[in-house]
């Protein structure tokens, strides 16, 4: 092992047993590697913000760009400069315009890609399930797709119907969490399926944040184990 | 005008790109150019969220307050990294070792304090939720899940087994493609809101 | 008909509906929803941090953009001004916290407008309860941590897209004896906090509540159009499968 | 019109009233009272008259007033205490003189004569008063006395078991009923001082009354003030609020305890006041406070004495030590494979069947936290891949991105044959997305648009394979791709925690393979020695957590009371 790769492994060990030091308790040495990760973060991505954003978007064509390329880049770095300045209380208005662009562009972006991408896809996969050439052409038991269809539709509907925002009309002034009839009956039904895609998830997160421990014990003991062969 | 131009803004800009998943042939270089606007403005606001960043770690060391000592380590490092990162550039080898050996262990340690507090919860979960269908669901879907994990069971390719198993994985599906619908609803109604003008974040509303 | 003019014609009656019924909901009857205790809860734990000089953190989430909740970063902001009034520089105080650039200008924006009307010096320069731990989804856990451990913290109200970290800031506020709420934007978040925080809104639950914290007409009207939307690709999809049953899809 | 004083809450009754009203006692021998000149100021018209329940510190000012007219001289110094130090001390001022001095005899001619609050409530106590029994007169002076003497702090030289007697009076401490009020007054004067003036000036006016009677001239004076939308409140919300209020027994403790449940058993009269929103917002969040401050809170620290964070530290290191047990001291061996699933064998049949000159693009979405993860999916993956033609774009939507890809080609391939592109860094997902497929679907240029609109390529590719740490990034590309209608594949390599939540795309056709986290890197990539130790400690550590969920099963349920959640 090179030196420095002693000096990052170093690093990289006393860092982990910083931040593992949280398990006992919020301390001096938890936070010392935190703020020092907050900011090397904050830098670094102010550098690629700069580098990789910044430079060749906005200040390369306005620099050395053609004429016809700095009238293009017109546009943003007028709604760049707004919201620079609107920061300032004096300018506070003018950050409206550029905060306006950007978030007419986010919902727009939002609507097409929850409509296109996500529903309309997803309301395809569980409609074409039920396609009865599918049942019987493709290899597998017939009767199991069947049932997979169907439980596939009822939990989607169960889902759908446990999210349904409106209550049972009865007394007006009388708080209720209850949907009407039909909805509160399938909700039923939708809660047990929505409770194991929950499971499902838990199940992945602690896969996830397992890996990483045992990531972290194994980087140490190859340190430690590097250290003490003296290599 | 002074109300009225943010929303014509908002709700041009958004117009066009949603006509862009119709119209994409004819509309593609107008949709590129306010995309590339848009990463502008984007960048530029984590800019300036840093920048807050740094004038609050500024603040602290100022004024004295609390948690003042760690506002120098912040100040530090981030003021190291930019200088470092505008001179070298990200490509550099030592900035690069620099950067993911400080963040690859800290990011990786707080996934591993998570699966601890991860443990501890699921001690909890009739405590905090109760016998509910959703618990009832919650618990079997994890317990299978998890138990799949394993992999301590053997399957055959093709065996009667196997597709059970696969039945098994593909159980939450529909719970997930219902929240996923939902959801997508949810997004759909709150771009439009945006779109409409009936929410203006814009303007503090 | 396509898939696709499927897709237009939802998005056209979404906007026609919220459009629509924006306009006929005002001074009438407001639309019947269910209640949500977990969100009185919230309000409750928010006026007893007050009363005890604690603080009142509010988390819009770690990225302007979620997935899970499509312009959920925009959905925390609508949820906001339901949770900023002039009474934030009271006791304890109120921080907003964020992990992107972007929703802190937004947020900005919000929290100034509202206390527009706060008649007090103290509410109107720019060195507002806004900030910004970490710029990256884990560094902002990592920077909100210590600031939950340095802070009395009477309740914890986390809005937006956040993922796996939530779990512990949820944990740092119970050390610190605070109260958690989490309207989660990501399922991911929502199934790690579905063992630890009680008050949590599952799944679209999560888009009633700018209209439970702010009972406005647009916020009525969004309820009720989502209501009938629902409805109609419950509709859509039994009707689908029939025919494609049917064989004639 | 004459009106029977109850002497034990004094309400006014009907003169032929045989029993209260509001306390249910009995009126026989109660002598009726002429109140008609005393009727109260319009302002509190609407303030129940079951009031004095709560009006302690006037019935105590008006006891002390009526004593010291009929035995101003025999009365002990101690007696000459009130409620709050100050007019403890304005009293033994006055006791000093002889006589009454001119001012005082004002204030009780014009109480006596005049229709304000302290003249009616005078009024109702005298009536009160005489009705009394010599027994239970002498029994409250002795109540007062020991209370005054621990107001001085001396020793008290009476049992606290009769001052804790059934017919002891309640009494209220002024002081706390400011404290109570404080908050509010504070959050006003800092953004309406001159409503906080006025607060004030009421508060000061009405010295001595109750939080509830202090509730109600706030929400009728802001009612005028703000001239908002009136919405009706019940009187009986309110006054479940403001209760009882015993004086500790402990000399020097200043704590009150209120018992709430105590006057929702009393039958009340019930009166409408009109108050707005804002207001009856204020009154419930008040109430939400007193009934936070009564209410049983659930135990942080259970039963047994084991703090949580205790259970947190054992079970953190009960897992390093199974994790490193596991790792370390089990001999290692191969790893068998267990459920092989379709979407992750695809990745591997596409990644086998690519031509020779492919182009591919890789989005890179995963944090440096995440990369030991996808590095254990990506890395065989990248074997297969790795080709003299081949060729690599890199995009990331995540700010290290192209720094972790550039380290795991490094890990990975020895001597890398790729060549690799790096397009840069999208901050938001679904803006590069949308760019990407509009560039690739875009059939003709603005000739004079710079050169930087070109920076995304317009492909063709033989697929798009998405690292990422979580659902949002990964659906983010997912989304935008298809709704443009991106006819090429995309394949994803995910962590665990993403894979699930990812799995609707598959079966939707959106995506053509997946694989996620650890145990789709062992069941696809068949038999691997290399990761036997660590699989062993996967499968130990999630051991631990089937166990601990079924042992929470044995967990009492918890029950949510208002006021509570929030926690566990």
């Amino acid at each position: 092992m090179s030196l420095y790769d002693l000096i990052w492994g170093g690093v990289g060990l006393l860092l982990t047993v910083m931040v593992l030091s949280y398990l006992i308790g919020d301390n001096l040495l938890f936070r010392l590697a935190a703020y020092l990760f907050v900011g090397v973060t904050a830098g670094f991505l102010s550098v690629l913000i700069i580098n990789q954003i910044l430079w060749p978007f906005l200040l390369q064509p306005l620099i050395n760009g053609l004429w016809i390329e700095k009238i293009w880049v017109l546009i943003p770095l007028t709604l760049a400069v707004l919201l620079v300045i609107s920061q300032f209380q004096r300018f506070k208005g003018l950050g409206r315009v550029p905060l306006a662009f950007l978030a007419g562009l986010t919902a727009a972006v939002t609507v097409g890609g929850a409509v296109f991408g996500t529903l309309i896809p997803q309301l395809r996969a569980v409609v074409n399930a039920f396609d009865p050439l599918d049942w019987y052409q493709s290899p597998g038991m017939p009767w199991l797709r069947i049932t997979e269809a169907v439980v596939m539709l009822v939990g989607v509907l169960g889902t759908l119907s446990y999210f349904h925002f409106g209550r049972r009309r009865r007394d007006q002034n009388d708080p209720s969490e209850v949907r009407p009839g039909f909805f509160e009956g399938l909700a039923k039904v939708g809660g047990v399926f929505l409770g194991m895609a929950l499971g499902t998830v838990f199940a992945g997160i602690f896969s996830t944040a397992l890996v990483a421990m045992i990531d972290r014990l194994l980087v140490i003991s190859e340190f430690v184990m590097r250290l003490m062969g003296g290599s | 005008m002074k109300k009225i131009l943010p929303i014509i803004i908002a709700c041009a800009t958004g117009l066009t790109i949603l006509a862009g998943y119709f119209f994409q042939d004819r509309l593609a270089p107008i949709l590129g150019l306010l995309i590339n606007w848009g990463i502008v403005l984007v960048g530029l606001a984590g800019l300036i969220g840093i920048a807050y960043l740094v004038r609050m770690h500024i603040f602290r060391i100022a004024h004295r307050q609390k948690g003042g000592f760690y506002s120098v380590i912040v100040l530090l490092a981030f003021l190291f990294t930019l200088i470092a990162g505008l001179i070298l550039t990200p490509q550099n080898a030592f900035y690069r070792d620099w950067v993911l050996n400080i963040q690859t262990p800290v990011e990786a340690s707080l996934l591993a304090v998570l699966s601890v507090t991860l443990l501890y919860a699921s001690l909890y979960l009739v405590r905090t939720r109760g016998w509910t269908p959703m618990s009832v669901g919650f618990l079997v879907g994890a317990l299978v899940s998890l138990i799949l994990n394993l992999a301590v069971f053997q399957f055959q390719p093709g065996s009667r087994g196997e597709v059970w198993a696969l039945v098994l994985r593909r159980l939450p599906l529909a719970g997930l493609r219902g929240i996923l619908i939902g959801m997508a609803l949810g997004g759909l109604i709150v771009g439009l809101r945006v779109l409409l003008a009936v929410d203006r974040p814009y303007e503090g509303e | 008909m396509t898939w696709t003019q499927i897709g237009w014609i939802i998005i056209g009656l979404a906007a026609v509906l919220l459009a629509g019924l924006n306009v006929l909901i005002r001074g009438r009857k407001p639309y019947q929803v269910r209640e949500n205790p977990a969100l009185k809860r919230l309000q409750d734990h928010r006026v007893v941090a007050v009363e005890r000089g604690k603080g009142r953190q509010v988390i819009l989430g770690d990225s302007f953009w979620s997935h899970a909740y499509p312009g959920l970063g925009l959905h925390a902001l609508s949820a906001l001004p339901g949770l900023v009034s002039p009474e934030d520089k009271g006791e304890g105080g109120q921080v907003v916290s964020t992990g992107s650039g972007a929703l802190v200008l937004f947020a900005r924006e919000i929290v100034q407008g509202r206390y527009q009307d706060g008649f007090s010096p103290d509410l109107q320069d720019r060195k507002l309860p806004v900030s910004l731990p970490g710029p990256t989804a884990l560094s902002f856990t990592a920077g909100l941590l210590p600031e939950l451990s340095m802070h009395t913290i009477g309740s914890l109200a986390m809005f937006g897209s956040f993922g796996m970290g939530a779990p512990l800031w949820a944990e740092a506020a119970y050390i610190k004896g605070g109260q958690v709420f989490a309207a989660a934007g990501s399922i991911t978040a929502q199934a790690a906090l579905f063992l630890t925080v009680r008050d949590l809104l599952i799944g679209e639950e999560v888009f009633m509540l700018p209209g439970l914290l702010a009972p406005t007409a647009p916020n009525q009207a969004a309820w009720l159009t989502e209501d009938i939307l629902r409805v109609a690709l419950m509709l859509l999809l039994i009707v689908a499968a029939t025919l494609k049953m049917a064989g004639l899809l | 019109m004459p009106v029977l004083i109850c002497p034990e809450c004094g309400a006014e009754n009907l003169p032929d009233a045989e029993t209260c009203v509001v306390c249910q006692n009995s009126l026989l021998g109660v002598e009726p009272a002429d109140l008609e000149q005393h009727q109260p100021d319009a302002q509190f018209e609407h303030v129940p008259v079951d009031q004095p329940e709560d009006d302690l510190s006037d019935l105590l000012s008006s006891l002390k007033q009526d004593d010291a007219l009929d035995d101003f001289s025999e009365e002990e110094e101690g007696h000459r205490s009130t409620l709050s130090v100050g007019e403890v001390e304005q009293q033994q001022d006055s006791l000093e003189e002889p006589e009454v001095p001119e001012w005082l005899h004002r204030i009780r001619q014009r109480a006596q004569a005049e229709p304000d609050s302290v003249g009616d409530i005078t009024q109702r106590i005298k009536a009160a008063q005489e009705s009394l029994d010599e027994q239970k007169k002498e029994a409250q002076e002795q109540r007062l006395e020991s209370v005054i003497k621990k107001i001085h702090g001396e020793d008290d030289e009476q049992p606290p078991a009769e001052i804790a007697g059934d017919e002891e009076q309640p009494v209220e401490d002024d002081e706390d009923v400011t404290d109570d009020v404080d908050w509010l007054t504070r959050i006003r004067k800092k953004h309406r001082p001159e409503l906080a003036e006025e607060v004030q000036e009421s508060l000061s006016e009405r010295e001595g009354d109750s939080l509830l009677q202090w509730l109600v001239a706030l929400e009728e004076g802001s009612s005028e003030l703000d001239g908002a939308e009136d919405e009706r409140l019940h009187m009986s919300e309110l006054t479940e609020d403001t209760q009882e209020v015993e004086i500790s027994p402990l000399p020097g403790d200043s704590t009150q305890e209120i018992d709430i449940r105590e006057a929702s058993s009393k039958k009340r009269i019930e009166t409408e006041i009109r108050v707005t929103r804002e207001e009856q917002t204020r009154a419930d969040q008040l109430a939400a406070i007193i009934i936070d401050e009564k209410t049983p809170r659930p135990l942080r620290e259970p039963r047994n004495g084991i703090s949580p964070s205790g259970i947190r530290r054992v079970l953190g290191l009960m897992l390093v030590i199974l994790l490193s047990f596991m790792l370390f001291f089990q001999s290692s061996g191969s790893v068998t494979s267990g459920l092989q699933e379709p979407q992750g064998v695809a990745v591997h049949a596409w990644a086998e069947g690519l031509p020779a000159q492919a182009h591919l693009l890789f989005v890179l979405d995963y944090q440096a936290g995440y990369a030991p993860e996808i590095a254990l999916v990506a890395q065989p993956l990248l074997e297969l891949i790795d080709g003299e033609s081949r060729v690599i774009s890199i995009l990331s939507s995540s700010p290290s991105g192209s720094l972790l890809f550039s380290k795991l080609l490094d890990q990975t391939l020895e001597v890398g044959l790729l060549e690799v592109h790096d397009l840069g860094y999208y901050p938001v997902e679904a803006f590069g997305a949308y760019g990407l497929a509009n560039q690739v679907r875009s059939k003709w240029q603005i000739t004079s648009q710079p050169e930087f609109m070109k920076r995304l390529p317009s492909g063709p590719f033989d697929g798009i394979l998405i690292l990422a740490d979580d659902y949002d990034g990964a659906s983010a590309w997912i989304e935008q791709l298809t709704s443009l209608a991106l006819e090429t594949p995309i394949y994803l390599l995910v962590t665990a925690q993403a894979a699930p939540l990812l799995m609707p795309y598959w079966e939707s056709g959106q995506v053509k393979g997946i694989l996620g986290g650890m145990t789709d890197a062992i069941n696809t990539d068949g038999e691997t020695a290399a990761l036997a130790s660590r699989w062993r400690a996967y499968q130990a550590g999630v051991l631990m957590v089937i166990v601990l969920l079924l042992v929470g099963l044995l967990f009492p349920v918890q029950q949510l009371q208002d006021g509570e959640g929030g926690g566990r």
